[in-house]
């Protein structure tokens, strides 16, 4: 009963660790000249202009959306690959039933232009 | 089911028929539109004579009864009748309702509009209230009428001191909100009566069902009180009374002769048909408070109509105190009085009609209600003279005319049970003579007004509503027995109920 | 000291949705709002499981309904965060405070 | 297994994935009318072939899905609501081009959600309906791009929305982990009196009194209605609602029916205070879509009185006023769209002289209004009969009066709109006259609103048979 709690405990000090080891490493390791460029934020040699927070153009946002789709799918798709010989092929149409659906979903996501880069 | 022709129902559909024409005219025909309304009109007149005629006094009871399952799960049906309590206010409704068509013959704008709310919603809708047997239909047509009293009085009606926007929701929502009381006290009623399956809202029904001690005091106290509120707003009793001026001083012509001359007495005749006859031991309970509350209104109204100067106000005011009269005849639980009652809300509705009728022509004429303006319009137009001195004399109960039988009858029956509070009352009458006289005085008598010269006097259309109910008064008056048969045959069956109470009655009733 | 028990996955589920609540309330960020709505979801989950485990472990009603659950949270992230776009678009900012322009 | 119990289900998903097709397909520049009417048609068909499957009462997957008198009878009304809102939506829609497509097919995704939840007989089932529901009234309630307010509005129902069934998902698991079952049936059998169980029932409530925007949970529909395209803002007023009370009402009925706990207490505090909050709050609006916002509230308070009752009375009641709500709110929106469409606004003033430009649309609006207030002979006063009758019956004395006071006070601020409509002169702005489609739609609700009224016994027959549902 113990050993529960100490596993958690152990999963803790691990978390809790692991951040720390390759600061210590590379503080260790490393050799100290500073100068103001290197103490200068580092973009490519140059000095950086505007803010700093630059935001994503929405395409990422739709692809994220039609990957989260699919991602979501693989949720039912598992249980069903566990027990479908059980089922039987009814499960199976099922299934196929739901991947078309999703498809079809992508297909218009297509049509509508959602996958090109624009 | 009906033998015969079901004339009642004919009342009832007449004016909706003569809507639904006046629906189908073209919008150009405005003096058509007002022939039909009339056509219309007349016809339910004659009918409701024929009704008044053809009814059997000696039988009594429920004539010419019609009855169809309507909405059988709720025990509710399409059931018409008129006994002795009913018919006269049925015959009202006809009378008044065929005079408010003339008296509105100068309408102007949305002339059709004005007739098909006026004769479709209003007038069907009262006549229904009278004519139904039962209780649902009752609420149904009670309710039906309110609305179309609110659009008429903001399309087409007068703002003085107030606008007639806040005297239409005024009225409206005082008459709403009662209504819901009344809806609760009939419901809570419809399910005590009878246990699910038997339960109907046939009053005589009810009354059965209050006669095999269905209902018991405790429940017919709170539940009496309900219906109290509803009907007390609807008859003005004070201190529910406010809206009723204001509403008359707002409204057209024709509503104010409907609304004062009829609708108000819903209430009254509610109080007898449902408070008395369903639910006795209620009445008993709060006949002093309803006597008290009658004196209030008498004495308290005819004070504030002695300070108004607005014609309309004065008689808003004075249907106040006269309904303070019915209330005191009811509350008297005997015979005598409560046939008084019934009289007495006739008599009334004739009277206030006429008063509304000739105000609104006067004010169409001279365009002032204020008495102060006016003057002297006796020289200028005899006929409404005659007609407004008719009017006054009725309202101040001059023997000879149709209020007096009624109110004295009242009293009769009244101080068997209250003597204080009936002697007040009929002090009440010295104020009925002080402003009522006095309107008389500004309005008609004095030194001839030349800037009234070139007024026509009341001719044509308008001299419709002056002979007809002015013959009324007079008629009913000279034979107070045409009157008072009626009420009594139509009191005649509740003498059972009120004799069961009446023992204990005499011993509450002490002030 | 008891073994781990289904009062200690409750525990935690309950301390969870808390914390997400607290989130829904304090937080004037659309989308650190729409997390603390998915804090609350996910100690839904953790009941789920948890009750699946120790209440009915022969049948699996609790981890479908988590399944569903999961699923469901991530439309409405889905959909709320293309909301939050369209607001953004509108008045460039995220913030709940700026939804003033109807009476709230 | 008879899949053929599920047809309204697979032809509605069927129908929308259709619709989105086909509008993938059309030419882009053409209009979408077409679809519309493609709809109205299929739902057409579904309800006619919904009367089939009353009297079956047979249940599918184990009990999880039933397909009883009631859940027909519910997904009818869906069906009449969503119809009605198609007639009078067709010219809003094309406003949303070229999104047109998306419009239909997502309201229609929403329908098959209601229909699952009418049928769900178990927390899962009940829960993925719900949700498909909610998701796509989160989209539509955005739909509008162009107006700031739609999507702020879609932002605040998604918010709202989604604590809300955290709220009650964290009450599901409870009952759930209490009884050990989700299928409603078993848990009446098994749940007692436990802080567990009334925790979870508490939070059930709660959740629903979200959807159902009872108060004081319904806060958030005043804004979310105002925002809302106006066949979305009629779809959630009537559809949403109705389909929420219908799960409401099976589960209180079957699942909690003899909870140890005074249930009908709380939900008649609830419904006390949606009626009070309601008309009071409504009193003091000048737009309409915020007017009608709060006068929904005060109908769920309506409502939930026949809940109070837990009888067949009081179920009869709850069925037969949802119908007639269904009916009248259909004209009131019909107009407000109408009103929308050609002046762009929603306040009242817009409505001024609307009885001279459009009388049909000032006379189905005013039957609409007046008989969400209950009177006669409107079909709201039976309706309103119907329920308070119940709640009598059971001895509710105080809530029914504050019914009907509540109801007769609302007449006010309706009265504040038929005037507008009967007393202004026609302002400036063109004035709404409404297309063919929507003056149909107005026309129905006004026929039907009158109808059930004057003779209510056919529906009310069918109401008393579906009530029978819990009961046997």
């Amino acid at each position: 009963m113990l050993q529960d709690y100490g596993a958690i405990a152990l999963l803790m000090a691990v978390a809790l660790i692991f951040p720390f080891i390759p600061l210590f490493v590379s503080a260790y390791i490393q050799t100290k000249k500073p100068t103001t460029e290197k103490l200068s934020t580092y973009e490519c040699g140059v000095d950086t202009i505007g803010k700093t927070w630059v935001q994503f153009k929405t395409s990422y946002f739709l692809y994220a959306l039609v990957f989260v789709v699919f991602d979501i799918e693989t949720v039912f798709l598992y249980p069903w690959a566990v027990k479908f010989q059980v089922m039987g092929t009814f499960a199976f149409v099922e299934m196929l039933i739901f991947v078309a659906i999703l498809v079809l979903g992508l297909c218009y996501a297509w049509r509508k232009g959602a996958l090109e880069w624009q | 089911m009906s033998a015969g022709f079901p004339i009642l129902t004919t009342i009832l559909v007449a004016p909706v028929l003569g809507a639904l024409a006046i629906v189908l005219l073209p919008r150009e025909a405005r003096q058509t539109v007002k022939y039909v309304a009339a056509f219309a009109m007349g016809t339910a007149l004659m009918l409701a004579l024929y009704c008044y005629f053809a009814y059997d006094f000696v039988r009594g009871g429920m004539q010419f009864t019609e009855s169809v399952p309507w909405v059988p799960e709720l025990g509710v049906t399409y059931a018409m009748g008129v006994d002795g309590l009913s018919l006269p206010m049925v015959l009202l409704t006809a009378l008044i309702g065929f005079s408010a068509v003339f008296s509105s013959w100068g309408t102007e704008e949305r002339v059709k509009e004005f007739f098909v709310l006026l004769l479709l919603l209003l007038i069907a809708g009262v006549v229904g209230t009278f004519l139904t047997r039962d209780l649902f239909i009752f609420l149904l047509f009670y309710e039906l009428v309110v609305i179309p009293i609110y659009i008429l009085v903001i399309l087409w009606g007068s703002s003085k001191r107030v606008t007639k926007e806040y005297a239409g929701m005024k009225l409206t929502i005082y008459l709403l909100v009662g209504s819901a009381f009344l809806l609760v006290g009939v419901l809570a009623l419809y399910i005590q009566a009878y246990p699910p399956g038997e339960r109907t809202f046939l009053m005589e029904g009810l009354a059965a069902a209050a006669a095999l001690g269905h209902l018991p005091e405790s429940f017919q106290v709170p539940v009496f009180f309900l219906l109290l509120l509803g009907f007390g707003s609807l008859i003005s009793m004070w201190p529910f009374h406010s809206w009723s001026p204001d509403g008359y001083a707002g409204a057209p012509t024709a509503v104010s002769m409907i609304h004062a001359g009829v609708l108000k007495k819903i209430g009254g005749y509610g109080l007898i048909r449902l408070g008395i006859a369903v639910l006795p031991l209620g009445a008993k309970y709060w006949a002093p408070a309803i006597a008290a509350l009658g004196v209030v209104n008498v004495l308290y109204a005819a004070f504030i109509a002695i300070s108004q100067r607005d014609l309309k106000y004065v008689v808003g005011y004075s249907s106040v105190s006269h309904m303070g009269f019915v209330l005191i005849g009811i509350a008297a639980l005997n015979v005598v009085g409560i046939s008084g009652a019934v009289a007495n809300m006739f008599a009334h509705g004739v009277m206030s009609a006429l008063f509304f009728a000739l105000i609104g022509y006067l004010y169409g004429q001279t365009h002032t209600r204020n008495m102060d303006e006016l003057g002297g319009l006796a020289h200028q137009m005899p006929y409404a003279a005659t007609g407004l001195m008719l009017a006054g004399m009725a309202s101040l109960g001059l023997p000879g005319l149709i209020s007096f039988v009624p109110e004295f009858t009242i009293f009769v029956g009244a101080f068997a049970r209250f003597p204080v509070l009936s002697v007040l009352a009929v002090a009440g009458i010295v104020l009925t003579a002080l402003y009522t006289l006095r309107l008389l005085a500004n309005v008609l008598f004095g030194p001839r007004q030349v800037r009234f010269d070139h007024l026509p006097d009341t001719g044509g259309p308008a001299l419709v509503p002056l002979v007809v109910l002015g013959a009324v008064l007079v008629v009913f008056g000279v034979f107070p027995a045409l009157l008072m048969k009626m009420a009594g045959s139509g009191v005649a069956p509740l003498a059972a109920i009120l004799d069961g109470i009446a023992l204990a009655a005499r011993m509450g009733g002490g002030l | 000291m008891a073994a781990i028990g289904l009062e200690h996955y409750l525990t935690v589920a309950a301390l969870l949705f808390c914390l997400g609540v607290y989130g829904l309330l304090t937080k004037r960020n659309l989308v650190a709002i729409l997390m603390s709505i998915e804090l609350m979801l996910n100690a839904v989950n953790l009941n789920m499981v948890a009750f699946s485990r120790f209440i009915t472990p022969d049948a699996f009603v609790g981890q479908l309904f988590a399944v569903f659950t999961i699923t469901v949270a991530a439309a409405e992230v889905a959909v709320g965060l293309a909301l939050i776009f369209s607001i953004y678009r509108d008045r460039a900012t995220t913030s709940t405070e700026e939804l003033d322009w109807m009476k709230w | 297994m008879d899949l053929s119990l599920l047809t309204t289900e697979i032809v509605t998903v069927a129908l929308a994935c259709f619709v989105v097709a086909l509008d993938l397909l059309m030419p882009a520049g053409e209009p979408r009318r077409a679809l519309g009417y493609l709809t109205l048609l299929g739902l057409a068909g579904i309800f006619v072939h919904a009367f089939t499957q009353y009297g079956l009462n047979a249940s599918l997957y184990g009990g999880m899905f039933r397909v009883d008198d009631y859940a027909v009878f519910f997904k009818q009304v869906f069906l009449a609501a969503y119809m009605l809102t198609i007639l009078f939506s067709v010219r809003t829609a094309d406003g949303f081009a070229p999104y047109t497509g998306e419009f239909y097919g997502l309201m229609l995704f929403s329908l098959a959600g209601m229909m699952v939840m009418a049928s769900a007989n178990d927390l899962v089932t009940l829960f993925v309906g719900m949700e498909l529901m909610t998701i796509t009234f989160f989209v539509l309630v955005g739909f509008n791009l162009g107006d700031g307010k739609s999507s702020e509005a879609g932002v605040k129902y998604l918010i709202l929305g989604a604590a809300s069934t955290a709220v009650l998902l964290y009450g599901m698991s409870l009952i759930y982990g209490y009884t050990g079952t989700v299928v409603l049936p078993e848990i009446a059998a098994r749940l007692s009196a436990s802080p567990a169980a009334l925790v979870g029932i508490v939070f059930f409530l709660a959740g629903f009194a979200f959807k159902i925007a009872a108060v004081p949970f319904g806060m958030w529909v005043p804004d979310v209605y105002e925002g809302a395209p106006v066949p979305i803002t009629a779809l959630l007023a009537m559809a949403s609602k109705a389909a929420s009370f219908a799960v409401l009402t099976r589960v209180f009925l079957t699942a909690f029916a003899d909870a140890p706990y005074n249930w009908p207490l709380i939900i008649a505090w609830l419904a006390a205070a949606s009626m009070i909050a309601g008309n009071l709050a409504a009193i003091l609006q000048t737009n309409v879509k915020r007017l009608l916002a709060y006068s929904s509230i005060a109908q769920a308070g309506y409502l939930l009185t026949g809940l109070v009752a837990a009888g067949p009375d009081g179920v009869k009641g709850i069925i037969f006023y949802t119908a007639l709500y269904v009916f009248a709110s259909a004209g009131a929106f019909a107009v407000v769209a109408a009103v929308r469409d050609e002046t762009g606004s929603d306040d009242i003033a817009a409505y001024r002289g609307l009885a001279r430009s459009s009388p049909l649309l000032a006379a189905a609006m005013t039957v609409a209004l007046l008989s969400m207030a209950g009177i006669p002979p409107l079909a709201g006063f039976v309706g309103k009969l119907y329920l308070f009758l119940a709640v009598l019956e059971k001895g509710w004395f105080w809530l029914a009066l504050l019914g009907f006071v509540m109801s007769m006070v609302s007449v006010y601020y309706y009265l504040l709109v038929v005037k507008a409509m009967y007393l202004g002169e026609p302002a400036g702005a063109p004035t709404a006259d409404g297309c063919a489609a929507l003056r149909w739609a107005a026309l129905a609700s006004l026929a039907l609103t009158v109808l059930c009224g004057v003779y209510p016994t056919p529906l009310a027959a069918l109401a008393s048979r579906v009530a029978q549902n819990f009961f046997q």
